[in-house]
């Protein structure tokens, strides 16, 4: 089952074709088969995921003579020559080209570091957090020649190991969950059947971008996923803000592609000229590679990260992008395509874990990127006023929260946030959608609803699951995510720890629990207003419920998927304890070991504090709003809070930054600069040259004695203004002529040349 | 031409025969190209224009380059001439020819053609002299082509096939009425 | 054969066809013309790959045949758009550039 | 061989007549007996009777009758083209059949990209169509020109596109070897029929023979020499020899379409059952290959008197929103299919 993973990518881009050929000519308009299509992937993505638990449980053995025997025929030699890495995508690369291999690679656990693989003691039960290095258990690679151009072989092929399988469930359960959602939600839509193509290809794409087996192939899919988002953002393209909102998220998204593509191509040559993920991530983890190209590399990719996972400064297209249907806000840009970015520096992990010196210095750029974003993000939902919006910036400070986890070696608490945020995310999303789509498609939240608890249950107690999720309220599964990233602020990182990260994660946790009672006072409490008023809202049919009680349901439950074992855990039984960690996070040389890295503890008082913090958030707009307590209309009243929220409703402006000032600056001065350069200097040298010196003349003529240099000033003007006529008849607008001086000049320099090289 | 198709067939004694068939295309092709850029007619410049395409086949063939012959008589002769008979029809040529057809001051081109002749003359005879060209060439076969092509080659093929995409695109864009 | 033959002949035509470039003021002619300076350095291209037995120079001759034909597409479509607007394809009076 | 024995210039006038032949003997089989004889059954008449037996002496007296004629040139037209055109037609036609082979050794030139040969040098023809438009000085003409020559182009794409589907499966351009591989392969482990491409390629061929009607600007696609509305639109101004020379290359561009379509789809001059190698072939395989072009010829002159004809913009819309499509997916298929198996 795990090496033919590649069917499931493949099912939904066929499903694509097929809905854009056939599909407006089916009774249901091409959406059964995007349908029929995710059900198969999912059932069979559940069977890579049990799969992949069984080949932990009992690890293969991993035959060191007969993967040394391979690496040793393939054309491998390690640099150092001390240790040798044998990638499963290279070894034996001396097989038939063109033919689909499979290699059970990755190198044994790394005799070399200290956590070798002696330690592991087999089995499944590793108990002990921070330390749970057991039998490696390598990667499922199969790899086929995409193509092969001057020597360099380019590789397709799937990997799958613990963090693809989870990727692979969660993208295709929460695709399937949006399709049917979508069946309701954009049920008479112009383009029904073109929606249910570019989900299929959606989903085809992040499939195979999780799927990546080598760099090359992780930019095609990372592009691909771009290019759907693009193309659902602007569904309705018919109006201008959804069109320029695609537009934005694209343009936005190329800003940081430079980043990805720079980093990808320093990789490929610091691993030698190799687009293979595991021999990228052995040779970094090995420390094969010079520490500087792994710093060049990660920035760069930083940059990729910042413009996909919608980091600070490079995040305002995000809460643009919600100018596309709901279902796809909820599908692409909470639950599955701005994760791409934490996916990426999840998967190259070790590059970043050298390159940024994670786990020995005190602060990264992936942290503070991370740090940063999570509270501006925060601060920036309390302004909005479309629900949409709101969660937008919620999902921006999620990422952060991600980001940040990943930068202070937090590997399996951002891996383990991103899955319970997928999942309540998504109820949100849906949630919103499901208001809207019973208050006249309105997402104003001050203006349009109001009161819809009793109107709306279903989702009125799913999104209340899913707000107590984000909050972090215990035991809800955002809870457990979140501590663990706070956690691992506080425990990783040499010496001192990130606390400055931590400060940010606890007031990211109040301001989020600020904005979400806020969000929900204005949805569901208090008087019914606008298109809630007018028309009595209603709960929406089954279509649109069962995926919110679904994706409501498993926030319940998926945060004890990482149940710790310490502190007040201790009772739980060790089966049951940790089980994301023991299965997602790889165990093999191309994931990081030693140097520092260790798994985040559980830390009573972080719990306590953050929830605290949590509750307190809270408390704080429960008063507000609720009981009408609190400086209200201090906006109006101080001016400093009147700029505060002026700052946050222009949301800091950089928006303003980035079209009035960089577009705008080019636009206008540079080129009113340009233009002036080429009036003033240009022309000047050309004409003025002859005025000029005509002026001087007259001077010369009117002062100076006219009888004696009369003659001479004549002349040397006439001259001047001469030759600044030939000069100007130079440039006739003819393409032929400057072709002609093209030819001659080229002819006479070429004379020149020959004539030198033959002395 | 089937005098030179026996050559390639190697049924005729090749050298005599080579250099033969070469000075006969040779002149044809340089008056070929004489009048293409001379006459006033300029229906008769694109016939011209075929005479001198079809030559470089034949050149090609000569030089064992079989499947390049073909390619440049299937789009040369058979597209872009043909492309250039419309462009000039749909531009309404007169059938006369048109006297105005080069501009009356031909000296300056006069002067660098010449200038080119003479200096790329001098150099091609001062560093290829007396070089020949293997006399057991032996014709390139389309596969051998298509292996270099989608191997060594490959990268500048895609790149050839982006820009006939962007060619076609912008073609289109240009020549379509508002 | 001689290499040099090819090679004069190249260059002689390469020479007729900077000639037809700058002289001509019919724009098709002048696509004439810069197709004259392709060929010729086709037959370069091709001298070479039979010189030194190297597929690389008919590969290449190849590429330049079928960006030749993108170019005359182009080229004409310019060539039709400038008929369309001035009812004339006269380079001579195409000078909006002009100093 | 025999050819081998004699000197080069020698071969060369046997090859020029040969070629001649080869042309001339299918054109005047072609007009005799579909345009004179099956036409009149089709419309329940019986044609030509006079002119020997059945009339078969008709072609000769149409052919002298068309010598007689004043040749008549336009006075404001370019004489040197006008009178180059034809030949530049009937020419491309001789060029072709060069490619064509009739046995195991009996071919005028066996080509390495032998089928690209072909479409290359059938596609010249179109500029002689191009130059008698324009240099009859005559509007329709020029239309009827213009129209030929945008239908040859168009059609042009699909015909190599189908091709290429056969060119995959053989795994050679070369047309011997199209032959041969037709020849010697097998329909599902069987054999002892080779393996003709019109089982596999159907689609291709179907391509092929649209996109030969169309090149031969058969009905219908006979928009360029639409006489309702252009007369006969480029060939208006020609007479007498010329036009005989139109006449000619129009049938004898059928036969070698023909041909090319029996060696590409129908196996060539091989047939199941004999001996490929057998030096009777040379003989046999010509005959084979001329009953093989009679076949495709008949289908292509029923569709001619059969069906009516496109209107412009429906013809170059079938051509590049139909076939053109079709015969990408045709390469398609056959391209998963040839790695598959």
């Amino acid at each position: 089952m795990l090496t033919y993973a590649w069917i499931i990518p493949a099912l939904p881009a066929l499903s694509f074709v097929l809905i854009l050929a056939v599909g407006k000519r089916l009774p249901k308009g091409g959406s059964e088969i995007g349908l029929a299509t995710l059900a198969v992937c999912f059932v069979l993505a559940v069977g890579v995921g049990v799969g992949w638990v069984q080949r932990v449980n009992s690890p293969p053995k991993v035959d060191e003579a007969a993967l040394t025997a391979r690496s040793l025929a393939g054309q491998e030699t390690t640099p150092s020559g001390e240790r040798r890495v044998a990638p499963a995508g290279e070894a034996g690369a001396g097989a038939l080209p063109g033919g689909a291999r499979t290699g059970e690679g990755a190198a044994p656990g790394g005799e070399g570091s200290p956590a070798g693989a002696g330690a592991g003691e087999g089995g499944a039960g590793q108990g002990e957090a921070g330390t749970a290095e057991a039998a490696p258990v390598p990667a499922v690679v199969r790899t086929v020649t995409w193509f092969q151009s001057g020597g360099v072989r380019f590789t397709a092929g799937t990997m799958v190991d613990g963090l693809s399988a989870m990727m692979l469930v969660l993208v295709s359960l929460i695709s399937l969950l949006v399709h049917v959602y979508s069946t309701d939600y954009v049920a008479g839509d112009r383009r029904y059947t073109h929606y249910f193509a570019f989900l299929s290809l959606f989903t085809a794409s992040m499939l195979m971008f999780v799927l990546t087996q080598s760099t090359l192939q992780l930019i095609v899919g990372w592009e691909l996923v771009g290019l759907c988002s693009f193309a659902l953002i602007g569904h309705w393209w018919e109006e201008k803000p959804n069109s320029n909102a695609a537009l934005k998220a694209f343009i936005t998204n190329r800003v940081g592609d430079i980043g990805l593509i720079v980093g990808m191509i320093v990789l490929y040559f610091a691993a030698g000229r190799s687009f293979d993920i595991i021999r990228i991530n052995s040779m970094a983890n090995a420390g094969q590679i010079r520490h500087l190209l792994l710093l060049v590399a990660s920035v760069s990719l930083i940059a990729a990260v910042m413009s996909k996972s919608g980091q600070f400064i490079l995040h305002t297209w995000l809460p643009d992008a919600m100018a596309g249907p709901t279902p796809v806000s909820a599908l692409i840009h909470a639950a599955t395509m701005v994760v791409a970015g934490i996916y990426m520096v999840a998967r190259l992990y070790p590059v970043f874990f050298r390159g940024l010196s994670i786990g020995t210095a005190n602060i990264n750029l992936l942290a503070v990127v991370g740090a940063v974003t999570l509270v501006f993000g925060a601060l920036l939902a309390f302004v909005q006023s479309d629900i949409k919006k709101v969660l937008a910036y919620s999902t921006v400070s999620q990422l952060g929260y991600m980001v940040m986890a990943l930068g202070v070696g937090g590997w399996t608490a951002a891996l383990f946030h991103l899955v319970t945020h997928a999942f309540f995310k998504a109820c949100l999303f849906l949630g919103a959608g499901s208001m809207s789509h019973a208050c006249h498609h309105s997402f104003d939240m001050k203006k349009d609803y109001g009161g819809l608890r009793r109107r709306m249950p279903i989702t009125f107690w799913t999104f209340m699951i899913g707000t107590g999720a984000l909050v972090a309220i215990p035991p809800l599964s955002g809870f457990w995510s979140k501590d663990e990233i706070l956690a691992s602020a506080n425990g990783l990182g040499g010496p001192g720890g990130y606390k400055i990260m931590l400060v940010m994660g606890i007031i990211g946790a109040f301001c989020t629990a600020g904005y979400m009672t806020r969000a929900v006072w204005y949805c569901f409490f208090g008087e019914p207003r606008g298109a809630a008023a007018e028309h009595p809202p209603r709960e929406n049919g089954p279509r649109i419920t069962v995926p919110l009680m679904v994706l409501a349901g498993i926030t319940l439950v998926i945060g004890f998927v990482n149940v710790p074992t310490n502190g007040w855990f201790s009772w739980v039984p060790d089966g049951w304890a940790l089980r994301f960690e023991n299965y997602v996070q790889p165990r093999a040389a191309y994931f990081v070991s030693g140097g520092g890295f260790r798994q985040p503890v559980f830390t009573p008082w972080i719990a306590v504090v953050s929830t605290g913090a949590g509750l307190l958030g809270v408390l704080l707009a429960y008063l507000w709003f609720w009981r009408g307590l609190g400086p209200h209309g201090i906006t109006a009243r101080n001016r400093v809070a009147r700029a505060g929220y002026r700052v946050l409703e222009s949301r800091y402006g950089l928006d303003v930054l980035y079209t009035d000032w960089i577009v705008g600056s080019i636009k206008g001065p540079i080129a009113r600069a340009a233009y002036w350069v080429n009036q003033k200097v240009l022309d000047g040298v050309v004409n003025g040259a002859g005025r000029e010196a005509v002026k001087a003349g007259h001077f010369v003529y009117d002062r100076i004695d006219q009888g004696v240099v009369d003659t001479i000033v004549n002349g040397s003007g006439a001259t001047a203004e001469g030759s600044g006529q030939i000069l100007r008849k130079q440039q006739t607008g003819r393409v032929q002529t400057y072709g002609a001086y093209l030819f001659a000049g080229a002819t006479v320099l070429a004379a020149i040349f020959v004539i030198l090289a033959a002395n | 031409m089937t005098g030179l198709l026996a050559v390639a067939n190697g049924a005729a004694p090749i050298s005599v025969a080579q250099n033969v068939g070469f000075g006969a295309i040779a002149l044809l092709m340089v008056v070929g190209a004489w009048r293409c850029v001379t006459t006033s007619n300029v229906v008769h410049a694109a016939l011209w224009l075929v005479l001198v395409l079809a030559g470089a086949a034949a050149q090609y063939v000569l030089m064992a380059a079989e499947f390049v012959a073909v390619t440049q008589v299937l789009v040369y002769v058979g597209a872009i001439v043909v492309l250039f008979l419309f462009g000039i029809m749909l531009t309404r040529s007169p059938i006369g020819g048109d006297a105005e057809l080069s501009r009356a001051n031909k000296a300056s081109a006069a002067v660098t053609g010449l200038a080119m002749v003479a200096l790329l003359g001098f150099t091609l005879v001062d560093t290829f002299g007396g070089d020949r060209l293997p006399a057991d060439l032996a014709p390139t076969t389309a596969s051998q082509v298509s292996d270099a092509v989608f191997s060594r080659y490959l990268l500048p093929f895609e790149a050839v096939s982006i820009l006939l995409t962007a060619a076609l695109v912008g073609a289109i864009v240009i020549a379509r009425k508002e | 054969m001689l290499l040099n033959e090819f090679l004069l002949l190249g260059a002689v035509l390469f020479s007729l066809g900077v000639y037809g470039v700058i002289v001509r003021r019919n724009g098709v002619a002048v696509l004439m013309a810069i197709e004259l300076i392709l060929n010729a350095v086709n037959i370069n291209f091709i001298a070479f790959s039979a010189m030194n037995r190297d597929l690389g120079g008919q590969v290449f001759a190849l590429f330049v045949i079928a960006i030749a034909a993108a170019e005359v597409g182009v080229g004409l479509a310019i060539v039709l758009a400038i008929y369309r607007n001035r009812r004339s394809v006269d380079l001579e009076a195409v000078d909006l550039m002009k100093g | 061989m025999m050819l081998a024995q004699l000197s080069y210039w020698q071969q060369s006038i046997l090859r020029v007549l040969l070629v001649l032949a080869a042309v001339l003997l299918p054109a005047g089989t072609f007009v005799y007996v579909f345009l004179f004889k099956v036409v009149s059954f089709m419309q329940s008449r019986l044609g030509p009777m006079e002119a020997g037996p059945y009339g078969s002496m008709q072609l000769l007296a149409e052919v002298g009758k068309s010598l007689q004629k004043e040749d008549i040139t336009p006075e404001r037209a370019d004489r040197t083209l006008f009178k180059l055109a034809p030949y530049l037609v009937v020419g491309t036609v001789l060029l072709v059949y060069l490619a064509v082979p009739f046995g195991p050794d009996a071919y005028f030139a066996n080509l390495d990209a032998g089928v690209f040969y072909a479409l290359a040098v059938s596609s010249i023809s179109v500029i002689g169509v191009l130059i008698a438009g324009w240099a009859s000085a005559n509007k329709y003409s020029l239309l009827g020109g213009l129209r030929a020559a945008g239908q040859l182009i168009a059609y042009e794409l699909p015909m190599v596109l189908a091709v290429i589907g056969v060119v995959i499966q053989a795994g050679t351009l070369n047309l011997q070897g199209i032959v041969a591989a037709q020849a010697g392969g097998r329909i599902f482990g069987f054999g002892a029929l080779g393996l003709p491409y019109f089982v596999t390629q159907l689609v291709g061929l179907v391509i092929f023979l649209i996109a030969m009607q169309a090149e031969l600007t058969q009905t219908p696609f006979d928009m360029p020499v639409a006489e309702s509305e252009l007369v006969t639109g480029f060939i208006t101004e020609y007479t007498g020899l010329r036009f005989l020379l139109f006449f000619i290359g129009e049938f004898a561009s059928v036969g070698a379409f023909s041909a090319l379509a029996a060696t590409l789809f129908l196996g060539g001059w091989y047939f199941p059952g004999l001996d490929i190698d057998a030096n009777y072939m040379n003989v046999l395989g010509p005959v084979i290959l001329f009953a093989k072009i009679m076949l495709l010829a008949f289908v292509v002159f029923w569709v001619r008197f059969t069906y009516p004809r496109f209107r412009e913009d429906q013809l170059q819309r079938f051509a590049w929103k139909f076939l053109i499509p079709l015969a990408l997916a045709n390469i398609f298929v056959t391209m998963i299919l040839k790695v598959a198996f």
